[in-house]
């Protein structure tokens, strides 16, 4: 295709030509080109379709509201959807396809749809698709969704990499277009630490798309210049291709860097950054954004906004068409007519809606005043207008001026309420701004290049000096007040084809009438039946002018019908990017035990416990599946040893003179009456009376306790014990840190375990049953010399010990008792063996203590102390918490010995029906046990305590397994608890 | 959001673990006559206002301080932190 | 009017100029006998039913802004009656089934897509939690059904099994879960009780309710006093504010919880997945956005907007389970401010004042209950007893013991 | 002599890598060791310290140099401190009783970190990818330390010298904290 489109200018680099494919057809453009101008210069108009009726559409704008123009950008896995045309900058080799349509971009065969248009009103699919039922899930729904939608994601894995970050500035500037620059220069010269964002690839904003004078240069080369000063200042961050796209509390901002999006490959470099801006003040310039005028088919590509035309053709050298109308309502629509005219394009025609003289004096320039257009031709390109005085005049492109908006967005996204001007016919920054936040230049209504310029300066000055920074003489440079007189005419009342509000989700005046006269009569409700404004471009270029229609339908004035709330973000924002570098394995941290290498080394499967990796077993040759090993690691310790890494529960150490009695508080039961030397098992309750976390707590000393916490709760538990040490009882001399990491802790149990942790221990440490019994804790020396703690504790129900050396000796402490317990037949256990031994001796953990059960649920009811004061007292004591019948921990077997228990079975009596209100409890936690020969059970039934030896029915209708079970004791193995005593 | 800690300076709410309201640090006495219903207020009943609330912060990831914080819920604004020790013994709390 | 296809077609051939308004704008009476604080969702649907199954129609709904503002208008769609608790599963299972009915009774296409709902389940632990919840909600009349990874593979491809950091090892299907079309359902049940005479007033701010000798009888508003012999408070996200005006304190506190929604993609989601291991749940609008949540903010707010780092935790949880949506983009976001209830179930129940009523604390959970909600409460204002699905849904089990706690985390709200 | 010998293995002990203008080691023999003021002892604790490093305690977010120069106080909380030396012995801990003459409460710490430092003139930009604190040297000075949260976890940053940062993170997830740093100093690079 030539370069149909190109004209003389512009700021592109004509040396630099770049190769690009559009729906598989190479096309050339320049270096500096959008995609959106590159097309626009090959003639490429048709871009996409149209979300609900496929229309053709065409390039719309030139910025970051386009609602047309969406192409999937890249391919593969790499493919993006809905990528706006106009903010894509060219780079080599560029892939881009037209979306949203079934065939191809020229003939859409979802076209139909546009016939059928009268049957598709807005909210028609409110009214119809309920029959039969069944139909809407198999037939209406996947219709409909099928042709919703835009673009496609490739549905394979996001292949580039993506950052975060933090910054800090005095100021922040919005916007680098005259009035964000000159806040900057001002701000920068002062010293005050400065940060300047602008969406754009180039700084300067309207600067660059206008030809307007700034300081007697063109307006482009005095931003060059103003640019150049900022990036030689240490004290500035100038940012492009960068959004600041949210206002968030106390300062903060969110903004995307776009790194190498411009680039054909990103190299292994994150793609773009997601920055949070901390920032002490901020200066909004986000400029203004143009609205189109609706009118009879007015969605025909070629048909473009007034401003768009100006940009392309003063700063990409590039023309729409050949014979270009200007349509317009204001005075800025007129500078399109004499930009275009200087660069060769011929403007047959003005049409003003106002009836008044023109704007500015164009020869060869026809002014038609008090027309407006009424309706167009030409289904993929524009071929000719019709105004309302019925006159023909056949052009190849029109640009619509309907005015400015001011870019208010981010002033709402707290608090703020844009406020109406009628002057301007626009909403401004009003209400309460975001803490911190002044807006400057056209994005506060100041339209005029002149007027922005001299805000962005005053704006800039006033944040500082909040500040307490003084700034310096900074000249405002000399600008013109070009005209900028606007009229309230938003849509063409005599056009009898429809006419579009919203473009891109196929909004027409007569879907805004008839939300009204079915009483959605409110903007919200407007949105939501019609979907105005809620396309990707969130209604930049619609909202406006779907308000006038609304309020003139209701017989009100724009500010009493109001605005719809702006959100986060101003421009959409990659889900990946907000994510950044959290996925895949880099999702969480992991933690590794102490002796994480040694298990790699000899067999272990890991299974992830939080953001802990443990060794849920230790493969043996020979060993088909994991219940050979567990049951071989479960039935070893039994019989002889079996060494397991505890490292992963939560260690605290507690000092102080009144760390007993803080402990007495914290725990239901007793601590300050425990003697050095020993451990005691506590319970700790939440304030609401329901378990909440055990373990066991050893006094090592007279002021100095060590709490062992669960692995899940250990961070929530330290935190809950400052409060109550800051906040409840803060005149105790306690103190509390976290020494999980620190200590590996190595739990040896079984028959043999005396024997074996004799051998590590240094021969001067007397552990005899008598020097040492159950329950006894203290320091010894292991290995020759290494400082460790010695706690004679078990979960298994065996005699057993757990031993903890500082963490650097815990891969080799780990190697050292599997090597001196080769002569016990030592085995290394995984958290499934150990689960094994804790259900034989029916311990509660996580799926007993659930948050949901008491203390006497799980049997320990006398250890809630009433004769101290402790946390979760009273509320325990509360009727429907005390009943008789309240659930009980018990133990179950299969009736049938063969049979598997399920984890998560309901208990049903005997003869009663599967329903809730005969439900008896649950199965909590089931295991085979190895040393039984039979799968085992624990689990909540009612009244479980009396009802020993009885048979119910266990069901998990989600497996379609019923059985009938017996409850007994929770204690399956040992349970007079002899082996542990030695 | 940003929490201006009387010790450390602003800094980031994400440093923070939100518990609720400062009321908390009023924890009844166990042996009181009706003390099932001063715990269930304390324990279940909250103002809630919209407006100004004060609260209870916890530093975790920084020095590890229970603060009470001021804060409007309607806008967000902060206009007071406190060291929560401080408020507590200031209320009489003791061991 | 009733709506049909035959009447879209009807209007289509005639220039869509015979659509009458959906609902009126009366003024409001005097008196009525109920009155209805709230027209979000759960005050309609509780005036749908009054009027409907209750025959009561001298009935008005008092909403401060338009109707459906509540947070009916703000949510991210999600019907499911997969609890675990007798004091919900019932409940929400009633709530299901009157979903599935939902169009055909009120003439109103609502989108019920009952496209299936799933959790995924990283551990075994949580198997064994889902196993329970699932045989829970057979118990109560509902489907459960358990997929093991290789199952979820098949049917899910584009979820990341193998490099995932908390590893898929299965999840818990409800295949009658699904979305609806929220706004619609505000409109449908509108729509039907206006046409049975309900007045629903909008832009009518309560501004008081009064209480004479210890009764109840009736409010103040921005457009008068309205005199009624029952008033019944139905306004999650306010209840706090609106029952402070009867000097009442409540178990709750008011958190937000933003929800977002993606640029219209083709379809890619057939159903709702929630991930297990981190804060994120996903689903497809039948205009092709993707529409996500996760955790509230967790500080106490009425302001109906949330904090970055939730945004960023969402969309860390999205990545963690479906890379391929890491190219799409965020479009928009919204917060609502949620009754985050102390034990995280709701109330429907008398107070303490005789004619007043309150239905609140329904946490993020509160959009799927709609239809419920409004059925035992309706019958609670005809008959003052409580349906017995809601029996446990009362204010005062904080004082009995009797917790509603699914998630077991206690009496703080934004664990809930 | 013992049968059994145990080998000191810090998880990143050795780690020693140069990227551009930056270096980031793990330090040897690095030791770690928390103080507790008592209640009601703060001032006996305060002047032991005194008596046994030769300087004050900081204030709250500042650390200091022992007069000799061999250990380092890092103030952490009104009533916590840090002393951050070289020492290779498993009882680090009882060194700082000693020194402090048991005036207050310690706690060996140095297993429960491990410690990385950056350096070089790039370090700032590169910690800014995961570091909420402003590190521009007006805001936090040398001899600064804050404890915050880096890509989920727990971190104390020190700055050691204008282009110097000491970065204790929790020793169980070593190997995490260190890909977050070596991925944001490539993503600078």
């Amino acid at each position: 295709m030539s370069h149909a489109g190109r004209i003389d200018g512009g700021l592109i680099d004509r040396s630099q030509e770049i190769k690009f494919r559009f729906n598989g057809k190479w096309m050339r453009g320049f270096a500096g080109d959008t995609l959106a101008s590159a097309l626009l210069a090959n003639g490429q108009l048709l871009v996409g379709r149209s979300f609900k009726y496929h229309r053709p559409r065409g390039v719309f704008t030139s910025g970051s509201e386009e609602p047309n123009a969406l192409v999937q950008l890249r391919d593969g896995a790499h493919q993006e959807p809905n990528t706006r045309a106009t903010m894509v900058e060219l780079f080599e080799g560029l892939t881009a396809t037209s979306q949203n349509h079934r065939g191809s971009l020229e003939y859409d065969l979802l076209a139909v749809n546009d016939l059928v248009s009268p049957f598709l009103s807005a909210g028609f699919y409110y009214k119809t698709f309920m029959w039969p039922k069944a139909f809407w899930e198999k037939l209406y729904e996947p219709v409909i969704r099928a042709a919703a939608g835009l673009g496609k994601l490739s549905m394979q894995n996001d292949p580039d990499a993506y950052d975060k970050g933090f910054l800090h500035c005095d100021l922040l500037v919005i916007g680098a277009g005259p009035s964000g620059l000159m806040a900057a220069l001002t701000a920068a010269r002062s010293g005050a630490r400065i940060i300047l964002a602008d969406e754009d690839f180039r700084p300067g904003g309207r600067l660059n798309a206008e030809t307007l004078e700034v300081a007697g240069m063109s307006g482009a080369d005095w931003a060059v210049q103003a640019v150049a000063e900022l990036s030689n200042m240490p004290n500035v961050r100038l940012m492009t291709r960068t959004t600041v796209y949210g206002a968030y509390d106390h300062g903060v901002y969110g903004a995307l860097e776009r790194c190498t999006d411009h680039l054909a490959d990103s190299r292994g470099k994150p793609r773009q950054i997601l920055w949070r801006i901390y920032s002490k003040r901020a200066v909004l310039a986000a400029g203004a954004t143009e609205r189109p005028i609706a009118f009879g088919n007015n969605d025909r590509p070629g048909i473009m906004l007034a401003g768009a035309v100006r940009t392309y053709g003063n700063r990409y050298g590039v023309t729409p068409g050949q014979q270009v109308a200007v349509f317009t309502n204001n005075d800025d629509g007129w500078r399109t007519a004499a930009d275009l005219q200087a660069k060769g394009v011929n403007v047959p025609v003005v049409i003003d809606s106002r009836d008044k003289p023109a704007t500015l004096n164009l020869p060869g320039v026809k002014h038609i005043a008090g027309e407006a257009v009424m309706d167009t031709v030409g289904r993929k390109g524009l071929k000719s207008i019709t105004l309302t005085s019925g006159r023909v005049i056949p052009v190849d492109a029109l640009a619509v001026s309907g005015g400015w908006n001011p870019n208010v967005h981010l002033t709402c996204h707290q608090r703020g309420r844009p406020t109406w001007r009628d002057e301007l016919c626009a909403f401004v920054p009003g209400g309460e701004l975001p803490v911190g936040m002044a807006v400057a230049g056209a994005a506060n209504g100041a339209m005029t290049l002149a007027a922005a310029l001299a805000e962005g300066h005053v704006k800039a000055e006033a944040q500082l000096k909040d500040l307490g920074i003084k700034t310096k003489q900074t000249d405002v440079p000399k600008a013109e007040d070009e005209p900028r007189d606007c009229a309230a005419f938003w849509h063409v009342g005599e056009s009898r084809k429809r006419a579009w509000v919203d473009l891109q989700n196929d909004v027409t005046v007569k879907d805004i009438k008839l939300a009204n006269t079915e009483g959605f009569r409110s903007v919200e409700l407007l949105k939501r039946y019609t979907t105005m404004g809620m396309a990707t471009d969130q209604g930049k270029t619609s909202n406006i002018a779907g308000l006038a229609i609304l309020a003139e339908e209701a017989g009100k004035t724009i500010p009493e019908v109001g605005t719809t709330i702006f959100r986060p973000p101003y421009t959409p924002v990659p889900i990946g990017a907000l994510a950044g570098r959290a996925r895949g394995k880099d999702f969480r941290p992991y933690r590794l035990t102490p002796s994480h290498k040694w298990a790699e080394e000899n067999g272990a499967s890991f299974v992830t416990v939080g953001n802990w990796l443990r060794a849920e077993w230790y493969t043996r040759d020979g060993e088909k599946g994991w219940r050979d090993s567990v049951d071989r690691e479960a039935r070893m310790t039994r019989q002889s040893v079996g060494i397991c890494d505890v490292t992963t529960l939560g260690k605290i150490d507690i000092q102080g003179k009144d760390a007993g009695a803080f402990l007495d508080k914290v725990y239901s039961n007793t601590f300050s009456t425990l003697p050095v030397g020993k451990v005691r098992y506590g319970l700790m309750l939440r304030e609401d009376g329901i378990c909440y976390d055990d373990g066991t707590t050893a006094r090592m000393g007279e002021n100095h306790y060590v709490m062992t916490t669960t692995t899940a709760n250990a961070v929530l538990v330290f935190r809950r014990l400052e409060f109550a040490r800051q906040c409840l009882w803060p005149n105790m001399d306690v103190h509390l840190i976290s020494t999980t990491d620190g200590w590996a802790q190595f739990a040896v149990a079984g028959p043999n375990s005396w024997n074996l942790v004799r051998k590590v221990i240094d021969a001067e440490y007397d552990i005899s049953n008598e020097a040492f019994p159950f329950m006894a804790c203290g320091h010894v020396n292991v290995c020759g010399g290494v400082p460790a703690r010695l706690f004679r504790i078990s979960f298994s129900g065996e005699l057993a010990y757990e031993i903890a050396v500082p963490a650097r000796y815990g891969n080799s402490m780990m190697g050292v008792l599997n090597e001196a317990g080769a002569e016990f037949d030592a085995v290394p256990y995984g958290t499934e063996a150990l689960g094994v031994m804790r259900i034989e001796k029916g311990h509660a953990t996580a799926n007993e203590l659930n948050g949901q059960t008491t203390a006497l649920n799980i049997g320990l009811g006398k250890m809630v102390s009433q004769k101290k004061e402790c946390i979760g007292q009273v509320l325990s004591q509360r009727p429907e918490m005390t009943r008789d019948d309240a659930i009980k921990l018990m133990g179950f077997r299969p009736v049938d010995r063969t049979r598997k228990l399920i984890a998560g079975s309901h208990f049903l009596n005997k003869h009663d029906p599967a329903d809730m209100d005969h439900d008896q409890g649950w199965m909590t936690s089931v295991a085979y046990s190895p040393n039984l020969g039979h799968h085992i059970g624990l689990g909540f039934i009612k009244q479980g305590d009396t009802r020993k030896g009885e048979i119910v029915r266990a069901i998990s209708p989600v497996h379609g397994v019923e059985m009938d079970v017996e409850i007994v004791s929770a204690h399956f193995v040992d349970p007079k608890g002899e082996r542990l005593r030695g | 959001m940003i929490i201006n800690h009387p010790l450390l300076g602003p800094r980031d709410a994400a440093e923070f673990v939100y518990l609720g309201d400062a009321s908390l640090i009023d924890r009844p006495d166990w042996q009181a006559e009706d003390a099932m219903d001063q715990f269930h207020a304390y324990g279940y009943l909250r103002d809630n206002p919209a407006g100004e609330h004060k609260e209870l912060w916890y530093h975790e990831q920084g020095d590890r301080s229970w603060l009470v914080v001021t804060r409007n819920t309607l806008t967000h604004e902060i206009t007071n932190v406190e060291i929560a020790r401080d408020v507590a013994r200031a209320r009489g709390r003791d061991k | 009017m009733r709506y049909s296809g035959f009447k879209v077609l009807w209007q289509g051939l005639t220039g869509n100029k015979g659509w009458t308004r959906a609902w009126r704008e009366p003024e409001p009476k005097p008196e009525y006998d109920i009155i209805i604080i709230g027209g979000g969702g759960h005050g309609l649907s509780t005036a749908y039913y009054l009027s409907k199954e209750f025959g009561l129609t001298n009935v008005a709904v008092l909403e401060k802004g338009w109707l459906g503002s509540g947070n009916i208008g703000r949510n991210t769609t999600i019907i499911r009656s997969n609890y675990l608790l007798p004091g919900n599963e019932p409940f929400y299972e009633l709530s299901m089934k009157l979903w599935e009915n939902l169009e055909q009774d009120t003439n109103y296409n609502s989108m019920v897509s009952q496209r299936s709902i799933l959790n995924l389940i990283h551990t075994d632990g949580q198997r064994d939690a889902f196993v329970r919840r699932g045989n829970a909600m057979f118990l109560a009349g509902a489907d459960a059904e358990l997929v093991d990874a290789a199952q979820l593979r098949e049917e899910l491809p584009f979820l990341d099994y193998d490099n995932a950091r908390f590893p898929i090892k299965g999840g818990l299907f409800q295949r009658r879960g699904g979305t609806a079309r929220h706004d619609a359902v505000a409109w449908g049940y509108a729509r039907g009780a206006d046409s049975r005479g309900v007045d629903i007033i909008q832009n009518c701010e309560v501004t008081g309710i009064d209480i004479e000798n210890g009764r109840c009888v009736g409010v103040q508003t921005s457009r008068g006093a309205i005199r009624a012999k029952k008033v019944a408070m139905c306004v999650a996200g306010s209840s706090g504010r609106v029952a402070a005006m009867a000097g009442m304190r409540l178990p709750i506190e008011s958190h937000v919880l933003q929800a977002f929604v993606s640029e219209g993609l083709k379809p890619t989601l057939p159903g709702v997945i929630t991930f297990g291991a981190g804060h994120f749940y996903v689903s497809q609008s039948d205009k092709g956005g993707l529409v996500f949540g996760g955790d509230i903010d967790g500080y106490n707010t009425y302001a109906q907007r949330g904090n970055l780092p939730v945004v960023e935790d969402v969309c860390e949880g999205g990545m963690a389970i479906m890379p391929m949506i890491g190219r799409a983009r965020l479009l928009r976001s919204w917060g609502g401010v949620m009754d985050m209830s102390m034990d995280g179930s709701p109330f429907i129940d008398k107070t303490h004042i005789d004619g007043l009523y309150f239905n609140g604390g329904w946490c993020y959970g509160g959009f799927k209950a709609t239809p419920a909600s409004g059925y035992c409460y309706a019958h609670l204002l005809a008959q003052d007893v409580p349906h017995p699905v809601a029996m446990q849904m009362r204010l005062d089990r904080f004082m009995t013991g009797n917790l509603i706690d699914e998630k077991g985390v206690g009496n703080q709200p934004n664990l809930h | 002599m013992a049968k059994y010998t145990l080998i000191a293995e810090p998880p990143l002990a050795g780690y020693d890598e140069t990227f551009g203008d930056m270096r980031l080691v793990a330090p040897a023999d690095f030791a770690l060791v928390s103080i507790a003021l008592p209640l009601g002892g703060e001032d006996k604790a305060l002047k032991a310290i005194k008596t046994g490093y030769g300087v004050d305690l900081p204030e709250v977010g500042e650390s200091v140099l022992s007069k000799d120069g061999k250990a380092r106080l890092l103030r952490m909380a009104q009533d916590q401190a840090f002393v951050m030396f070289t020492y290779a012995k498993p009882d680090a801990a009882q060194v700082v009783s000693n020194q402090i003459k048991d005036s207050a409460y310690v706690t060996d710490q140095t297993d429960v970190w491990t410690a990385l430092r950056l350096s070089g003139p790039s370090s700032r930009s590169a910690l800014e990818r995961i570091c909420p604190i402003d590190l521009d040297i007006e805001a936090f000075a040398e001899g600064h330390v804050a404890r915050t949260v880096m890509e989920h976890l727990g971190v104390v940053i020190l700055r050691d010298a204008a282009d110097s940062f000491v970065l204790l993170s929790a020793s169980s997830s070593a190997g995490s904290f260190l890909h977050a740093v070596e991925t944001s100093i490539r993503n600078i690079m």
